[in-house]
């Protein structure tokens, strides 16, 4: 089983972008950052004991899913979209979503354009390979019929340049990746992000078909990253909650005979490695991609369910 | 015979027609020889050669005018971030700072001496092999082709004596490059021969089936099978084997690869004369014996020109394997020029993409044309 | 036409005049001081050794090489930078190399038609028959529609000469016909030039054959470093050379 | 081999043909095992990852647009039609960089031989750089380069109102044919048609009287000026839609992308440089004994080329450059790289991901280019048979 | 070993035997019902027109090319498909051919003890020092390590007869050893192949030296067409030739 295979390695290979600040971005000294990335050290935290033993393993859109098919990596977290297609013919698993995300448009400011319904004849720049390119097709027959040209690229720092030198008016992508594309812009300031939200994109780590374990494992290290968060659990604390009484707390962390993390065939204190190495939810986003990063996104549908948002997990119990 | 007045039978006779002395040599008329006969005669030799030399020059001139402003007088080469780069000319500046990385790629910086030791070990094989004042070729090739490998497997992989072990996802630039080319030369040689010896067997099944093989891949373009090497592979493995990444790009190449060189071994072997088969076998020699001691040892002298040309041609055709995602020189400099951090860069990124490949596929290019030129006037005589 | 009044005006004087002829490859002095003069029917054989400037010599005569100094007149008309001039000296002389020079994508046939249908505006028919006429005068008229990759040595030399015939020249030059060829061949060469010499054709030619040249020539020249050394008729020549240097060749040559 | 004979004791190892017979058994099992092996994994593998297999892929909605098509497209369309419009574009991409490659080859190579120095060197100069550098690498470098750094649309480069050049493409008049335009295509047949009887009816006039008809004005006349005289009678039917700059872009005429022209550029130059020097050593190997025996007979210039040099050099020069333009067939793949919409692009790039059907993809791509190659090839050699010099 | 046993079964019977032996290149039929026998010890010369099948008759004994009718039996060695039997008598017959055939990137000695280190499994000293008394016995001892490229044709075809020698064969057939030559080294070769069969070695030779088969051959066999046309002892085979074709042959070859 992939389990065995990943502690008899030691490391777990994750399928990364090639960069795409916020979410998987190597910095200059080629450490990987990001939310996604976040996601594959929590789970090297949680079965291996240590959220460093990761192997990043950069994949463009057009080669995710074979690198994923063919055990070339063990998580996919690559701002993926979960769609019926992929669960269905691609012989893949996405274990949640840790990202609620829609498609969205960059333009220039000086275009002076305020909606995507003024894009008829527009020039539209767009990675190969990615839901995007169906939906925009769709939104464009939709309202009625409006014209446009797809330029396509391989890379999204390929795309941000065809953006940026003027080979297309627009560029459009998941509004996320818009926002940590827009900080790769020489002058972010030129480029404004429209409004609308053309597709729903929910984006999610995804595993290999056939290996529920390995499934199921990614999928809570998700939810306990989520379920901390609620019950106020933080990297900085984890060791003080420990203590807690608040059985949720007890059963997430694994304190006082509540092993949980035996259910899935991990230690007893999965959890808190993770949550102790990498944080919960609520950090790494605001790290990797809210408040405290460039990126400055509005948690909006990301946000607990407690507190308006739709991101809610199982109970661990 | 017709006649002939009798008085042409005695010709009028020269005035030296008694005493024979050598004229002395004159010198050529002036406008013929020296510079300015050569630039007469190769510039200037008719009306529209001398307009063709004209307009040749102007274009010369702007060129080097160009290059020579932009490239040199008003280029940045001090400084080692984008900040230095404010003059109009080229930021040399780019190439410098991130010289390391184009070499290198993302090899952890405290082990790159493992790659140098590589390079040094590399050169160290073709000058013995290139150089011809050099004894013991033999030796030289025998360590390129089987020992080097292993030893450059070792320092670049670790993971074994104690080096540190630096996984295939961080290879990368030059060194990337030249792996993927050496690897690629270095496995489809053998089975270049196989398949050349196939395809020049009496057996019907065994050529058709070496045909099919050569033409098959001669047939389709590199980047299907790169496609194919990263997108199929994983299919046709047995599940669970563990496919790395570049070892499937490898996979590709080298059976790319081999029908080309199949093709260089068959023509090595086509040029062994007839005789020496025949003589070969009048001594009782078997169809193995005499392959291996008599013809491929001379058909691999001859190959030589022929396994450089493919090795050039190869050696460029790396390069695909960006499209794929492995970080070669290209692609390494392709995904620097993107860093917003550097102001338009890409001329002088792909100028030193342009010359590091220039260099060695023309200095590979001229040692294979002296080759050809030797074997062609050395075979004969021989 | 023009080569039409030439021929008529030079009838009675030399076919061929080579005046103070000089020429030079770079700075080196290839020819000096060069005169001869060949008349209508006349048979000349030049020898020499090695590099002396014999095939440099009957080049300049079809203008394959240009010279710098002197003036060289074919029939009446001087060869100069003149494209006209150029052209009617090359119909009216014939040119056979040692290495044949047939052109091997046309059959026979058509290498001896090619240049009286191009140059000449024979109709084809007629070129045709006229070739024949030629390739049986070399004795191979069966060879007609191969290929020259397919004749041996000799017979490839009897079509060269064959298609230098058909464009009527009135001067044939040779160079070294022999020299490419197996000794049998040899032979066979030598009958078409020797029968060709008797008909009365004014031929140039270099050749180290000696037995050709007591055959036929009229006179023989010969040279040694670009000069020319002696020239004399053939038996006067070999019986009774005049200088040292003639001897020295002739002796190397004769006790081949 | 031919037959043996009999007789004596053959110990059945030693025989010769059981031998072959054996070695080919096994090589036919070696190579039926291995794809029997490599059938079956992909089977289990496939039905482990639930990949579904066969082609009714092919008739699903591709759902996503192409940049440039020959034919009429939408994202309605199947990937059926996908492949067919990819595949289009890698045709016409690589005939005209054939139709360019050809041109500035032999250009280069005839430069090659000049007998001005400066120009024998510029070519020299050229060979050498452009083939000892990547394809992909020329291909960015164009793109990236090059084209990046042409104008917004707002500031094109234009000329006449007519052609406009910036970052988006070249823009061009589109000819639209009005009634009676069909006149003049009749008229270009008729003149070719008439050209061709000029030109039989010259070889008879040549092979009775020995009198050269001059054909190249004649044709010029008939092949160019014929349809135009019947243009202008029939009152010019042709209109000219010329592009404008409406919204954010140029519409109406003609555009070519730069994705287009950069691989065009790239696969012209790269391919040039070595159909170059195939002309040049096609043109050496005319052994300089041709061209002097052929002046010797008082051939012109222009006939001792058309006659004697490019006869023979043109049988040394097709079969190496047939390879080129292999070459350059196959190297068009490349485009991908630029997103260039040809076959290997959008069919085994973009559908390839869409529906994850690799085994068929990468099948029907390879089947494309093979069967390219083996019909080139399989031409090729009938030339060679038909044009070899006889030799005995 | 089975050759040993082969060997004395006929030490008494003849060491060559072919009989009705025909041949076809493709539908060529280039060798008509040859029947020859060669006694231990005994020297046979073979002449005749080019293209009368000679080298391919010598050929088929070693098994260079395979006969179709007929057998041909080598010191009791009958040649089939049987690969065991071709071996065998490979080993026992040592070939020389027109264009000597040695093996370029070896030296002289390499050259010689190849066969013997391969195929008989000699010990490389061993075959060493018989590879150098065979080079004694032609000659050239002194250039034992250089390369074939460094020597002449005529110690290059000397070294090819010692390369034969070195496997100890029964049997030495010469394929024309001399017409690739220049006149002065066919006599170090001719020499050598006197010296040779003086020692009593068993030789079928090709050649057209009127002077060797005189001197040492016992019967000159005269082959025309794929046919055994005249088959006599060398006196009685120059002297008094039986066929017309004979003498229209030889007066040829004499005439030379
Ligand atoms: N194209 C050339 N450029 C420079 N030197 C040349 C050229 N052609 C011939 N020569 C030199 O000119 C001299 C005369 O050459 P030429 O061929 O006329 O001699 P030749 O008498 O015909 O000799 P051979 O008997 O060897 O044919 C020689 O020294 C030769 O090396
Ligand atoms: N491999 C072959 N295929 C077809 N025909 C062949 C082949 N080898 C030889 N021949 C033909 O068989 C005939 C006999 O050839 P062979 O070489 O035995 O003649 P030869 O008597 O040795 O002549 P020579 O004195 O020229 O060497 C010739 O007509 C030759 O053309
Ligand atoms: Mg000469
Ligand atoms: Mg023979």
């Amino acid at each position: 089983a992939k389990l065995d295979d990943v502690k008899k390695e030691g490391v777990v290979k994750c399928g990364v972008s090639t960069g795409l600040p916020g979410f998987s971005n190597p910095d200059d000294k080629g450490k990987w950052t990001g939310l996604d990335v976040d996601l594959c050290k929590a789970v090297a935290a949680a079965v291996l004991g240590d959220a460093e033993k990761v192997k990043y393993i950069p994949l463009n859109a057009k080669e995710r899913f074979t690198a994923l098919q063919s055990g070339e990596v063990d998580i996919l977290s690559r701002n993926t979209t979960w769609t019926i297609t992929r669960d269905g013919s691609l012989g893949i698993n996405f274990a949640g979503v840790n990202y609620y995300d829609g498609q969205g448009f960059m333009v220039n400011k000086g275009l002076g354009v305020k909606s995507a319904k003024e894009l008829d004849g527009a020039a539209i720049c767009i990675q190969a390979g990615t839901t995007t390119e169906l939906n925009l097709a769709d939104y464009f027959r939709k309202e009625g019929g409006m014209k446009y040209q797809a330029i396509v690229f391989d890379t999204s720092d390929q795309t941000v340049k065809g953006f940026e030198t003027g080979r297309c008016d627009v560029l459009t992508s998941d509004q996320s990746q818009l926002y940590s594309l827009r900080v790769k812009l020489k002058d972010p300031e030129q480029a404004i992000v429209l409004p609308e939200i053309i597709s729903k994109e929910p984006l999610g780590p995804a595993v290999q078909q056939g290996d529920d374990q390995w499934f199921n494992i990614v999928k809570w290290v998700h939810f306990a990253t989520l379920n901390a968060e609620e019950l106020g659990v933080t990297s900085k604390n984890v060791e003080d909650m420990k203590k807690s009484d608040n059985p949720d707390i007890q059963r997430l962390l694994g304190v006082k005979d509540q092993d949980m993390g035996q259910t899935i065939g991990l230690s007893a204190d999965w959890a808190a490695n993770a949550i102790k190495q990498v944080g919960n939810y609520g950090e790494m986003f605001e790290r990797n991609v809210g408040k405290d990063s460039p990126l400055d996104i509005e948690r909006g549908l990301n946000a607990l369910w407690t507190e308006g948002g739709i991101q809610y997990a199982p109970p661990v119990r | 015979m017709p006649n002939i007045p009798s008085d042409t039978l005695t010709p009028p006779q020269p005035e030296n027609a008694t005493g024979y002395k050598p004229l002395p040599d004159r010198a050529a008329p002036g406008n013929t020889v020296g510079i300015i006969g050569w630039v007469r005669a190769n510039l200037f030799n008719s009306v529209g050669n001398t307009i063709l030399t004209l307009i040749a020059l102007y274009f010369i001139y702007q060129a080097a005018a160009w290059f020579l402003d932009w490239g040199i007088i008003n280029a940045d080469l001090a400084g080692d971030s984008a900040e230095a780069c404010t003059s109009s000319g080229a930021c040399w500046v780019f190439i410098k700072a991130r010289f390391p990385q184009f070499i290198y790629g993302f090899y952890p910086s405290d082990e790159v001496w493992r790659i140098n030791i590589m390079f040094g070990l590399f050169a160290f094989c073709i000058i013995g092999l290139v150089v011809d004042s050099i004894p013991g070729k033999k030796w030289f090739a025998i360590f390129t082709l089987v020992i080097f490998p292993v030893l450059a497997y070792y320092l670049m992989l670790g993971g074994a004596f104690g080096l540190e072990k630096v996984g295939t996802h961080r290879w990368g630039g030059f060194s990337l490059t030249l792996i993927l080319a050496m690897v690629g030369i270095v496995a489809s040689l053998p089975i270049g021969i196989v398949l050349a010896l196939g395809r020049r067997s009496e057996m019907p099944i065994v050529r058709s089936i070496c045909i099919t093989y050569i033409e098959f891949w001669r047939g389709v373009p590199l980047i299907t099978v790169l496609f194919m090497a990263s997108v199929m592979l994983p299919l046709f493995m047995t599940a669970g084997t563990d496919t790395d990444k570049l070892v499937r790009a490898l996979i590709g190449i080298t059976m790319f690869q081999s029908a080309y060189m199949a093709e260089v071994v068959r023509g090595g072997l086509q040029a062994i004369p007839k005789g020496q088969y025949e003589a070969a076998e009048a001594l009782g020699l078997g169809y193995w014996k005499k392959t291996g001691l008599i013809i491929l040892p001379q058909a691999l002298k001859l190959m030589i020109p022929g396994i450089v040309n493919t090795f050039i041609a190869l050696f460029k055709d790396t390069s695909l394997v960006l499209i794929i995602g492995l970080f070669d020189l290209l692609a390494i400099v392709q995904s620097a020029i993107t860093d917003p951090n550097w102001p338009q860069v890409s001329v002088e990124g792909y100028l030193f993409v342009a010359f590091m490949f220039w260099i060695c596929c023309f200095s590979m290019s001229q040692y294979s044309q002296r080759l050809e030129r030797k074997f062609s006037t050395g075979h004969k005589t021989a | 036409m023009a080569e039409d009044t030439a021929k008529t005006e030079t009838n009675e004087k030399n076919m061929i005049e080579l005046r103070n002829v000089n020429k030079w490859y770079g700075s080196f002095h290839v020819l000096k001081d060069i005169n001869i003069s060949v008349r209508r029917g006349e048979r000349i054989v030049i020898c020499g050794p090695s590099g002396s400037g014999k095939s440099t010599c009957i080049r300049c005569i079809n203008r394959l090489e240009e010279h710098q100094e002197g003036d060289i007149i074919v029939n009446g008309v001087p060869l100069t930078n003149d494209l006209k001039n150029i052209d009617t000296v090359r119909r009216e002389v014939g040119m056979v190399f040692q290495h044949f020079n047939l052109f091997p994508h046309l059959t026979v046939l058509q290498n001896c038609t090619l240049a009286p249908i191009w140059v000449r505006k024979t109709p084809k028919k007629q070129a045709e028959e006229e070739a024949m006429k030629y390739l049986e005068r070399v004795k191979i008229p069966q060879q007609a529609l191969k290929y020259p990759g397919q004749l041996s040595g000799g017979q490839q030399q009897r079509v060269a000469i064959a298609r230098s015939l058909c464009m009527n020249p009135a001067v044939m030059l040779f160079d070294e016909p022999t020299s490419a060829l197996d000794p049998e061949m040899i032979k066979e060469v030598l009958d078409v030039m020797v029968e060709l010499a008797e008909s009365g054709m004014t031929m140039i030619c270099v050749t180290h054959e000696m037995g050709f040249a007591k055959t036929v020539a009229d006179r023989v020249i010969f040279m040694d470093e670009g000069q020319i050394v002696e020239e004399n008729e053939p038996h006067a020549f070999f019986e009774n050379p005049q200088h040292e240097r003639t001897k020295l060749f002739l002796s190397q040559i004769l006790a081949h | 081999m031919s037959n043996g004979k009999k007789g004596g004791v053959t110990s059945l190892i030693y025989d010769p043909r059981l031998r072959s017979i054996f070695f080919q058994l096994v090589a036919i099992a070696c190579v039926a095992g291995f794809f029997w092996h490599i059938l079956d994994n992909a089977n289990t593998n496939m039905a482990a990852r639930g990949i579904t297999t066969g082609f009714g892929f092919l008739d699903n909605q591709a759902g996503f647009g192409i940049i440039q098509s020959l034919i009429d497209y939408t994202e309605t369309d199947t990937y059926a039609r996908t492949f067919t419009v990819g595949l289009l574009n890698t045709l016409l991409v690589s005939m005209l960089g054939i139709f360019f490659a050809t041109i500035v080859g032999f250009l280069m190579g005839i430069a090659r031989l000049s007998s001005n120095w400066l120009i024998r060197k510029l070519a020299l100069c050229y060979i050498e750089v452009f083939r000892n550098i990547p394809l992909l690498l020329q291909i960015f470098f164009w793109y990236f380069a090059v084209l990046r750094a042409l104008p917004s649309p707002r500031m094109s480069m234009e000329m006449g109102d007519a052609f406009f050049l910036n970052i988006r493409g070249l823009y061009m008049p589109e000819p639209i044919p009005g009634a009676g335009f069909d006149y003049v295509w009749i008229a270009l047949i008729a003149g070719v048609v008439g050209s061709y009887a000029l030109y039989r009816y010259a070889k008879k006039i040549q092979a009775e009287t020995g009198r050269i008809i001059p054909m190249f004005l004649p044709t010029l006349g008939m092949i160019i000026g014929l349809p135009l005289i019947v243009f202008f009678i029939a009152g010019s039917p042709l209109s000219w839609e010329y592009p404008v700059l409406k919204g954010f872009n140029f519409t109406d005429g003609i555009t070519i992308i730069p994705e287009f022209l950069a691989l065009l550029f790239a696969l012209t130059i790269y391919t040039s440089a070595f159909i170059a020097e195939v002309v040049r050593s096609g043109i050496e190997a005319v052994s300089h004994g041709q061209t002097e025996a052929a002046s010797a007979l008082g051939l012109t210039n222009g006939q001792r080329l058309r006659l004697i040099v490019i006869p023979q050099s043109m049988r040394i020069i097709i079969p190496p450059l047939t390879n080129q333009y292999l070459n350059l067939t196959k190297n068009s793949s490349l485009a991908t790289a630029i997103g260039y919409p040809d076959l290997v692009s959008v069919f085994a790039g973009t559908t390839l991901n869409q529906t994850g059907q690799a085994v068929e993809i990468i099948f029907m791509t390879m089947g494309v280019y093979l069967t390219i190659s083996l019909v080139t090839s399989a031409a090729m050699n009938y030339y060679n048979s038909r044009k070899a010099l006889i030799e005995r």
